[in-house]
């Protein structure tokens, strides 16, 4: 099957779903939610028979098919999928602030519009033309403006979305506007022909960075990294909390993607790597700094996970800077697609773990504040473990896929000698530790609230996901090859390409 | 003196710098948000610029850079349609379209 | 001639841009908004860009900014009372811009294209056509990713704007 | 993979723990798997003396991440059968001295059996980086013991050794991979027995050393601060005596008497084989630091006041003794260090123990209230001056010998021909600083005796009672243990010189030595 | 095997009550009793044996570092085993009726077998090491039996500062035994003696191995209570009074001395060491005997003359006589230990009354006490041909003499002083009218005590004249072969003046008085020692832990620790202050962040 085909599916998927729900009003929301999860699985087991064509396409010239692409699609599936799991889980709250007059009215969007944002980051993870880039990124953040202020009747919410909403728009602004100078500077918007084209030009390393730097504003803003990052923690509080899940985990995951190809571009132009990897360090030191630090004080749950996001889009940056070429070191630089690929795949499960609970636990109490987890592990021993062995990845406690992401990046950037960034890294681990483990004390020193002590009750569908999450963490913890063999498994195609 | 593209590139430069004041600036939500319709259009003008003066093989201009900038107004139309609901939705529920009073969410 | 009506219309784009920032009723905002936008398609024009300056008339000033005052007169925002502009903003915002337009400027300095002026054209004008083929055969991927954006945005906004949703 | 037993070892605490957490009764099925585990240890130490050319016994290895050599590595030379004797031994004494749990005793004993399992794990682990993450294991159940069943400052004692224990064992990952890295990329692996095998054969064929020795030093130094938190090396120590007085009973014993060791045991069984020049490189460092555990964290200990404040302080000063020894650099010294990782243990263990049943029983830890207490308590205050007299040092504890090996090691260390007491070496002066400190804690612990369990009984006090039966054994297991290998320290020396001898440096002849 | 059956029957005593017979004192007592005997009976048999050695290696790194454990029979240890089992058994023998009522007795016995395991391992030691090993075991035995009655706060603190004196003189002696083994590669003292020998005129080792002695005599001076470590001895009576007898009388104290005269061949290669020692133990001597003329507690009195005897020994290992040395050893631990249980009986017969302004009179009341008394003071004070202290103390006068005058000043006087107390002592207890109710019912002690008293008696007046007399060996063993012609001084002689002097002063100041006519503060205070210590351990010790603590608990803790996590919280604090959550706020933050990087890329 042509990969192309993946998307597209998707997005046919989406419409058939949204056709459904608006033609059969009597049949329970929920369902579509399960039917959503089922399509996308069904997808994802797709994404395994994807042979490559055997003709050069038109599309291909903004279409990669490389075996980054085929794994940042299926990390936007399964993303999805458990974003959708969770947004089931969320509809009786989602309910009490929509607009509805009919109860369930609005439910089947918000299960829809998912799926589009889905076959947006798949499509992102193939981008490497920069108009492909622009329009998939854009369907992705306009899927989000919308996902973000859905619960408009919470005025969290509406705040949320309208500050993503202005700041995107800035965002994309600059995004377009680098562009527009890469265009200028090369005569290309293709990636592929951009870098020759780049080497080409010569003394024009000013107006190169200048271009680069705006599209680092627009990518910078994706993957929540310092100075861009202001947005995260109001629309992360204030977003519906299985969406809030989606921007840390798929829109970050697809940002990064982005970057990357984008990086690799650039870092071909000898002139401006030196630049470039200024910037990376000190993006990536104030980013951890910012992210671990402010993370410290805070008491709401979903805000302190976006400190964490940011944090750990500090720690996703140190990866890269292992990439510039350093002097004083024998060690080649190092690829960092698979470390990074790797820390996303364990911060999926993670997050995505956590945000589950978070929906279940406030479903069931009065907010979503860390006050509100007090005493979890009387109310629901079970969901109280299963948190503890996500903050414990988050912290990076071994034996947790949040461990192997931690070496992966802090061996990188030993590699690459980036002291500066291991200083500040190993404070930040410190950090880290307290505000996650923060959650741990909640949830097991501290008395239930009166009041609020009622056991939590779990469906059996979400039990079995949130177990399945914990297990895989702690699986990926001790044996991490399976993940790493995914980033690597290539498409095979269909017939030999004759190239 | 026959026009550059340097005059292009400075106009439009020039166009964005004044889209980024009015978002920096300006209180009003709409208001921002034209703004950031202008910083939108500064592209576009360089964009076109960039396809005119640096001609394709067959010495017209790069049709290319069109296409992008069919691509921008398009989705910037898109962007305007949701923002716009968005800023609706948030003047019923506060009454406002002042950006300094939507501040509930901080620290 | 080119140059004076390049030069104009580049100065009404700008003073009508700078108009839309300093002006407090929203709707002389957007009234002057159409103005710059329609300077700016006649740049486009200037361009030989004919489809685009169209378009940017079509599409801006038209239906763009029409949605715009439809939503300023649904919401009877009036003119800001008190400051448009927060000294703090104010002060920021002025840094802000003159780092951007200093380094921006420096950087065009230095812009070695720069200089280039317009190649005279070989053939006829024929950019509908030649954008058209352009978006159908090479550009199709991504103007079906733009239908799916527009899909979205079309469930976006009747989501969020309807009063009750039933 | 046909060794399985030192798989079991890690695997039957980790499954006592699930069943713990699931079961009803959690003492018992903790005790099962702790005394299980014990039972293994002491047949495989049985089955130890079996003649072999290699030091490492019970291998087995589960690949892990190909790529990078990464294997599920484990095997037990002298040294590591030791660690695991004494960790299956305080695990077994800790869990039978658990004072009653009335929340969540499922839960206490299960962090109980992981941190057991985690400091088992890194003892027997012979890849680098799983040595690594078993130790880690422990991070979290202290920092759930200490915060739910904890004493008096639990919270603050929680963070406090959480974060710095975190941030300890990242400086010290850091070494391991900076050290991994500084390897030829050709030889580049996590397998520890590839290592020592690579620097014998290197040291052999070229005199080279494996990791280059320019870069040597300052990789040391970082494993040293690494681990030196972990093992409260002065002045990174504050959070010992802390955490330690505030965890529950139980949990201070394996942490103060297994865990803590852990650090040492990676000194040894890392930094010094692979890089010993940079150990040279160092030293004056590390004896720095260490006179600073033994002397200043010995005076400290004279000014505590309370009983928990005063053991984990003398817990922390006792660390600059293993050290000493392994500062020697020299097979005499680390082998006395090795002991006394032992012996510490095991005293320790008891020592906390003993603090326990007093704070449990009479709801105070500082040393004004008590008094007189070998009156109603004589089989407690007997276990306690034995182990007390251990920590000090008293001949015919394994202590003892242990710190008798330190000293000549240390002290014989260099090439010596002293003309005057003023031609010491530094190691020869910190040698007399460890001595002094030998003074220094018969001080404070003397004193914390004769204040708890001599003089009068306060009317304060309503007589507590003595042990009970139940209580009773697991003193008698660690006091007979120190006695065994303090009459007869060969039991233990024997076994772990072989795994230590061949990383150290030719010794230098010397003057004036008999001719025998 | 003998050899180790006499070493480990205490030992197993020990144990075997600790975990069976506790509950049962009759049986522990036995157990105790019949561990030493064996052990007497065995060091008999041994007496009579030959020479041996027999040993295993308790640790061993190659050639490098062996540490054996090692019993060696030669002449030195087979008579000082015979004392020290004789005088132990007698000692345990008295205990049984001394510690009768006492509910511990179980735990005594114990700790008395604990002791006599460990005194035997000192005698028994065949390298340093081992020595240093059972020297730490006696000072643990020592801390157990003087904190016996441990309810007494004095008793208590008595125990812990007799300890860790002993703990500070053991400083310096593993600090020796380090020295010597890094000047000589062993340990062991028959494998040192040769090496010794072969650098004894090496110039080389002229500072390290005086410096090496010195630190071995560390251990010694603290083991035998030698200035300025004395202090911990007089404070040990709050022990029983046969703990007394036994280890602060005739073994325990006299294994300083016995460990100098093991290697006196060092001392010997190291003359500067062996004046050091000499005054050391002179002056011991004088301000020993000093401080008891003041002091009204029968134990404590003989608590100052022990140390004053002590004195004497060791000066004698300074006067390169330890063969007199090793005499008076023998001598005094009889004498010594017949005075103390005599005194044991004494207060045994006074309800625990140790004030001897509170006796008197007690001549009629305890008959038996009274003549032993008499014997053991006449061979303390030196009663001139018929008691065995008077020839130990001659030929340790007679070598002072022979070293330098002002030694023989020093000795002749603490001859007269110890004559002058004793009688002092003997006056006011047993001669002059009874001063209390208790003096006045006053009995007889039982025959289990009364018998030891007896037996002890012998050696003390009859057994060194005869022994001198007839076992050539034993004068061969101690070098005591001496030609009197070559004296310069008629040390006998005046001896006998001192002594004569002494008593006489004595009996005419204390002869019938109620109360101490003489007032010496400077004396009875024991020349402020105690006070002066305190003092400066206050000054030094507790100051700097005082200070260390606080150093640890506010700066290093509290600064440095906590202000570090202070810190980063401010810092998260603080920087959650971006997010003020005004979006054009965060749109001027980001639009700065863009201008730094557009900076970046037109800086050149």
């Amino acid at each position: 099957m042509n990969p192309i085909y993946l998307e597209a599916s998707v997005v046919v998927f989406g419409l058939v779903l949204l056709m459904a729900e608006a033609f059969l009003p009597r049949v329970d929301k929920r369902t579509f939610g399960w039917l959503g999860v089922a399509g996308l699985l069904l997808v994802l087991v797709l994404s395994f028979f994807v042979t490559a064509p055997t003709e050069a396409a038109p599309w291909q010239r903004f279409y990669a098919f490389d075996s980054a692409a085929m794994f940042y699609k299926r990390f936007a599936l399964v993303t999805t999928i458990l974003v959708l799991v969770m947004a089931v889980e969320y509809v009786p709250t989602l309910q009490k602030y929509l607009a509805s007059a009919t109860p369930g009215a609005g439910v089947g969007e918000f299960l829809c519009l998912p799926i589009f944002a889905c076959a947006g980051l798949m499509w992102m993870a193939s981008a490497i033309d920069f108009a492909m880039i622009f329009v998939s990124l854009e369907l992705v953040t306009i899927s989000f403006y919308i996902l973000v202020t859905y619960t408009r009747r919470n005025p969290n919410s509406l705040e949320a979305g309208v500050k993503y909403l202005i700041l995107g728009a800035l965002s994309t602004g600059f995004l377009v506007y680098g562009i527009t100078w890469v265009y200028g500077l090369t005569g290309h918007t293709s990636l592929a022909k951009i870098g020759p084209a780049l080497l080409a030009l010569q003394g024009q390393d000013t107006a190169i960075f200048f271009s680069f730097a705006l599209i680092l504003v627009g990518l910078g803003f994706k993957v929540a990294a310092v100075p861009f990052q202001l947005w995260v923690p109001d629309v992360y509080q204030g977003a519906p909390t299985p969406v809030t899940a989606f921007l840390s985990v798929g829109s970050k995951a697809a940002g990064f993607i982005v970057l990357l190809r984008v990086l690799d571009v650039f870092l071909g132009v000898p002139a401006i790597v030196g630049k470039i990897g200024l910037t990376l360090v000190v993006g990536a030191a104030a980013t951890l700094i910012y992210g671990n630090f402010a993370a410290m004080p805070q008491v709401n749950f979903k805000r302190l996970l976006a400190y964490s996001s940011i944090a750990h889009a500090g720690y996703l940056l140190v990866a890269i800077t292992s990439v510039l070429p350093h002097p004083g070191s024998t060690n080649p630089p190092v690829p960092f697609g698979e470390t990074i690929a790797f820390y996303l795949a364990g911060y999926l499960l993670m997050t995505l773990l956590s945000f589950i609970i978070v929906i279940v636990v406030a479903n069931q109490s009065p907010g979503d504040d860390i006050a509100h987890f007090n005493g979890l592990s009387r109310r629901s021993p079970f969901l109280a473990f299963a948190l503890l062995i996500a903050m414990a990845s988050l912290a990076g406690v071994p034996f947790t896929v949040g461990f192997f992401g931690k070496f992966f990046v802090f061996a990188s950037a030993l590699a690459g000698g980036q002291w500066l960034l291991i200083g500040i890294g190993a404070l930040s681990v410190a950090c880290g530790f307290y505000y996650y483990l923060k959650v741990v004390r909640a949830m097991y020193f501290q008395p239930v609230a009166a009041g609020a002590d009622a056991a939590i009750e779990l469906g059996g569908p979400t039990k079995a996901i949130i177990a399945l999450l914990a297990g895989l963490i702690l699986f990926l913890g001790i044996f991490p090859a399976p993940a790493l063999d995914l980033y690597h498994a290539s498409v095979k195609p269909a017939v030999a390409l004759a190239k | 003196m026959p026009l550059t593209l340097h005059d292009y590139l400075l106009v439009s430069g020039l166009l964005f710098a004044v889209g980024f004041t009015g978002v920096l600036v300006r209180r009003n939500i709409l208001v921002i948000y034209m703004c950031l319709e202008i910083m939108l259009n500064a592209a576009n003008l360089a964009l076109v610029a960039f396809s005119r003066f640096r001609p394709a093989a067959d010495g017209m201009p790069d049709y290319h850079g069109q296409v992008l900038v069919f691509f921008i107004i398009t989705v910037a139309a898109a962007e305007v349609a949701v923002g716009l609901a968005i800023i609706v939705a948030l003047y019923r529920a506060r009454n406002t379209t002042q950006i300094n009073e939507i501040n509930r969410l901080q620290y | 001639m080119t140059i004076t009506l390049f030069w104009f219309f580049s100065f009404l784009m700008l003073a009508f841009a700078i108009v839309v920032v300093v002006q407090r009723n929203p709707v002389s905002s957007a009234m002057a908004l159409v103005v710059s936008f329609i300077a700016l398609a006649a740049l486009f024009v200037s361009l030989d860009a004919f489809f685009i300056g169209v378009i940017q008339v079509l599409v801006y000033a038209g239906a763009v900014m029409v949605l715009f005052l439809f939503i300023i007169m649904l919401l009877d925002i009036k003119a800001e009372q008190r400051r448009v502009i927060s000294p703090a903003a104010l002060a920021g915002g002025l840094i802000v811009i003159f780092g951007f337009v200093g380094t921006f400027t420096q950087m065009l300095a230095g812009f070695a294209p720069a200089g280039a002026t317009a190649p005279t054209l070989p053939h006829v004008i024929e950019d509908v056509k030649r954008v058209g083929i352009l978006l159908f055969t090479e550009y199709n991927l991504p103007l079906q990713i733009v239908g799916t954006l527009l899909l979205v945005s079309t469930i976006g906004v009747i989501v969020l704007s309807k009063r009750e949703l039933k | 993979m046909k060794n399985i037993f030192l798989y079991l070892l890690i695997l039957i605490p980790l499954a006592g723990a699930v069943a713990a957490m699931l079961g009803n009764s959690a003492r018992r099925i903790s005790l099962l798997a702790a005394g299980a585990n014990l039972a293994l240890a002491v047949l495989l130490l049985a089955g130890f003396n079996s003649p072999s050319d290699d030091p490492f016994r019970y291998r087995a290895a589960i690949a892990v991440l190909p790529a990078l050599d990464l294997k599920l590595l484990v095997g037990v030379d002298g040294l590591g059968m030791m660690m695991v004797l004494l960790a299956t031994i305080v695990t077994v004494c800790a869990v039978q001295l658990s004072p009653e749990v009335k929340d969540r005793e499922g839960a206490f004993f299960a962090c109980l059996l992981f941190i057991s399992a985690g400091c088992i794990g890194a003892f027997v682990s012979l890849d680098l980086f799983f040595f690594y993450a078993f130790h880690e294991l422990a991070l979290i159940p202290t920092f759930l013991l200490i915060g739910i069943w904890g004493h008096g400052e639990r919270l603050a004692a929680a963070w406090k050794i959480t974060i710095y224990l975190a941030l300890g064992s990242f400086i010290l990952l850091l070494g391991l991979v900076a050290l991994y890295l500084a390897i030829p990329a050709e030889h580049r692996t996590f397998d520890l027995t590839k290592l020592y095998a690579l620097q014998a054969q290197l040291a052999q064929n070229s005199g080279a050393s494996l990791v280059p020795v320019e870069k040597q030093g300052w990789i040391f130094l970082t494993l040293l601060s690494g681990f030196g938190i972990l093992i409260s090396l002065f002045p990174f120590h504050t959070w010992a005596p802390q955490g330690y007085a505030a965890a529950p009973t139980p949990a201070s014993m394996l942490h103060a008497g297994v865990l803590k060791k852990f650090g040492l045991f990676g000194l040894l069984r890392v930094a010094y084989p692979l890089l010993p020049e940079g150990a040279q490189a160092c030293s004056k460092v590390l004896l720095v630091l260490l006179v600073g555990n033994i002397l200043y964290v010995g005076l400290v200990t004279i000014a505590q006041k309370k009983l928990d404040l005063l053991l984990g302080y003398s817990s922390v000063m006792h660390m600059g003794y293993i050290f000493l020894g392994l500062a020697s650099l020299n097979i005499i010294g680390q082998s006395g260090a090795a002991l006394l990782l032992f012996a510490h243990g095991l005293s320790v263990a008891a020592l906390f123990a003993v603090m326990g049943i007093l704070r449990d029983r009479l709801d105070t830890t500082r040393l004004e209230d008590f008094g007189g207490l070998a009156r109603t308590m004589p089989l407690l205050s007997l276990f306690f001056g034995m182990a007390l007299f251990a920590s000090i040092g008293l001949p015919g504890f394994a202590n003892f010998a242990a710190e008798t090996m330190i000293f000549f090691g240390a002290f014989g260390a260099d090439s010596l021909s002293v003309k005057s007491v003023f031609d010491f070496t530094p190691l020869q002066w910190t040698v007399l600083a460890g001595l002094w400190g030998v003074v220094i804690s018969a001080v404070y612990m003397l004193r914390a005796y004769r204040r708890i369990f001599f003089g009068p009984l306060p009317d304060t006090l309503k007589s507590p009672p003595d042990l009970t039966a139940a209580q009773r054994w697991p003193f008698l297991v660690l006091i007979a243990g120190l006695l065994v290998v303090g009459f007869y320290p060969r039991l233990l020396v024997d076994v772990i010189k072989p795994g230590l001898q061949p990383t150290q440096p030719a010794t230098p002849a010397r003057v004036g030595v008999a001719q025998r | 095997m003998l050899a180790w059956l006499i070493l480990f029957a205490p030992l197993t005593a020990t144990a075997l009550i600790l975990l069976v017979t506790k509950s049962s004192r009759q049986l522990s007592a036995f157990l105790s009793v019949g561990a030493v005997g064996a052990s007497f009976l065995a060091s008999v048999v041994v007496f009579f044996g030959p020479d041996f050695t027999t040993q295993f290696n308790w640790l061993e790194f190659g050639q490098r570092l062996i540490i054996p454990i090692g019993l060696t029979i030669d002449k030195l240890s087979r008579t000082m085993l015979l004392v020290v089992t004789g005088v132990g058994l007698l000692v345990h023998v008295y205990s049984l009726g001394y510690m009768h009522e006492d509910r511990s007795e179980s735990r005594y016995f114990a700790g008395l077998s604990l002791f006599m395991f460990s005194m035997l391992g000192i005698v028994l030691a065949n390298n340093f090491v081992m020595m240093f090993i059972f020297w730490e075991l006696v000072g643990a035995s020592s801390w157990l039996l003087i904190g016996h009655w441990y309810e007494k706060a004095s008793a208590a603190d008595a125990a812990k500062k007799a300890f860790l004196v002993n703990r500070l003189g053991d400083f310096g002696f593993m600090l020796g035994i380090l020295v010597v083994w890094s000047l000589f590669g062993t340990v062991v003292f028959a494998e040192l003696k040769p090496a010794v020998e072969r650098i004894s005129n090496d110039a080389t080792f002229a500072v390290i191995l005086p410096a090496a002695v010195l630190l071995l005599f560390m251990g010694a001076v603290g083991k035998s209570a030698q200035m300025p470590l004395h202090v911990w001895l007089p404070d040990a009576m709050e022990g029983p009074t046969p703990v007394s007898a036994l280890i602060h009388a005739a073994t325990m104290v006299a294994a300083g001395v016995y460990l100098m005269v093991r290697i006196d061949f060092l001392v010997i290669a190291a003359p500067t060491a062996q004046t050091v020692i000499a005054w050391v133990g002179m002056i011991t001597a004088v301000m020993a005997a000093l401080m008891a003329t003041q002091q009204n507690d029968i134990k404590r009195i003989l608590a100052y003359s022990t140390l004053s005897q002590l004195g004497y020994m060791i000066g004698a290992i300074g006067f390169a006589a330890s063969g007199a040395a090793m005499f008076h050893l023998f001598t005094h631990a009889c004498f010594k230990a017949l005075l103390f249980l005599g005194a044991g009986s004494v207060i045994h017969g006074m309800h625990h009354e140790q004030d001897i302004w509170q006796m008197g009179g007690l001549k009629n009341k305890m008959p038996i006490t009274f003549l032993t008394f008499a014997i053991g003071t006449a061979a303390l004070v030196g009663f001139p041909y018929l008691s065995s202290g008077f020839y130990s103390k001659d030929s340790i006068l007679i070598a002072a003499g022979a070293k330098s005058w002002i030694f023989l000043v020093m000795g002749l006087f603490t001859a007269a002083l110890t004559a002058f107390y004793m009688t002092r002592l003997f006056i006011v207890a047993f001669l002059n009218k009874p001063r209390s109710e208790n003096a006045k019912h006053a009995g007889e002690s039982p025959m289990v005590m009364w018998v030891p008293l007896a037996i002890l008696a012998v050696p003390s007046i009859l057994a060194m004249p005869f022994l001198l007399g007839r076992s050539s060996t034993l004068t061969e063993v101690l070098g005591l072969a001496h030609d009197h012609s070559k004296d310069a001084w008629n040390v006998p002689l005046l001896a006998m003046f001192m002594f004569v002097w002494g008593v006489g002063l004595a009996f005419i100041i204390y002869r019938n008085r109620d109360r101490d006519p003489l007032r010496f503060p400077l004396l009875a205070h024991k020349f402020y020692f105690d006070e002066i210590y305190a003092g400066l351990i206050a000054i030094t010790h507790d100051l700097l832990a005082k200070l260390s603590g606080f150093f640890d608990k506010y700066i290093l803790d509290g600064l440095l620790v906590r202000g570090a996590t202070t810190l980063a919280f401010g810092t998260g604090f603080v920087l959650r202050f971006f997010q003020v959550g005004n979006a054009q706020a965060y749109a001027i933050f980001f639009g700065l962040g863009v201008i730094v990087l557009l900076y970046l890329a037109v800086r050149p």
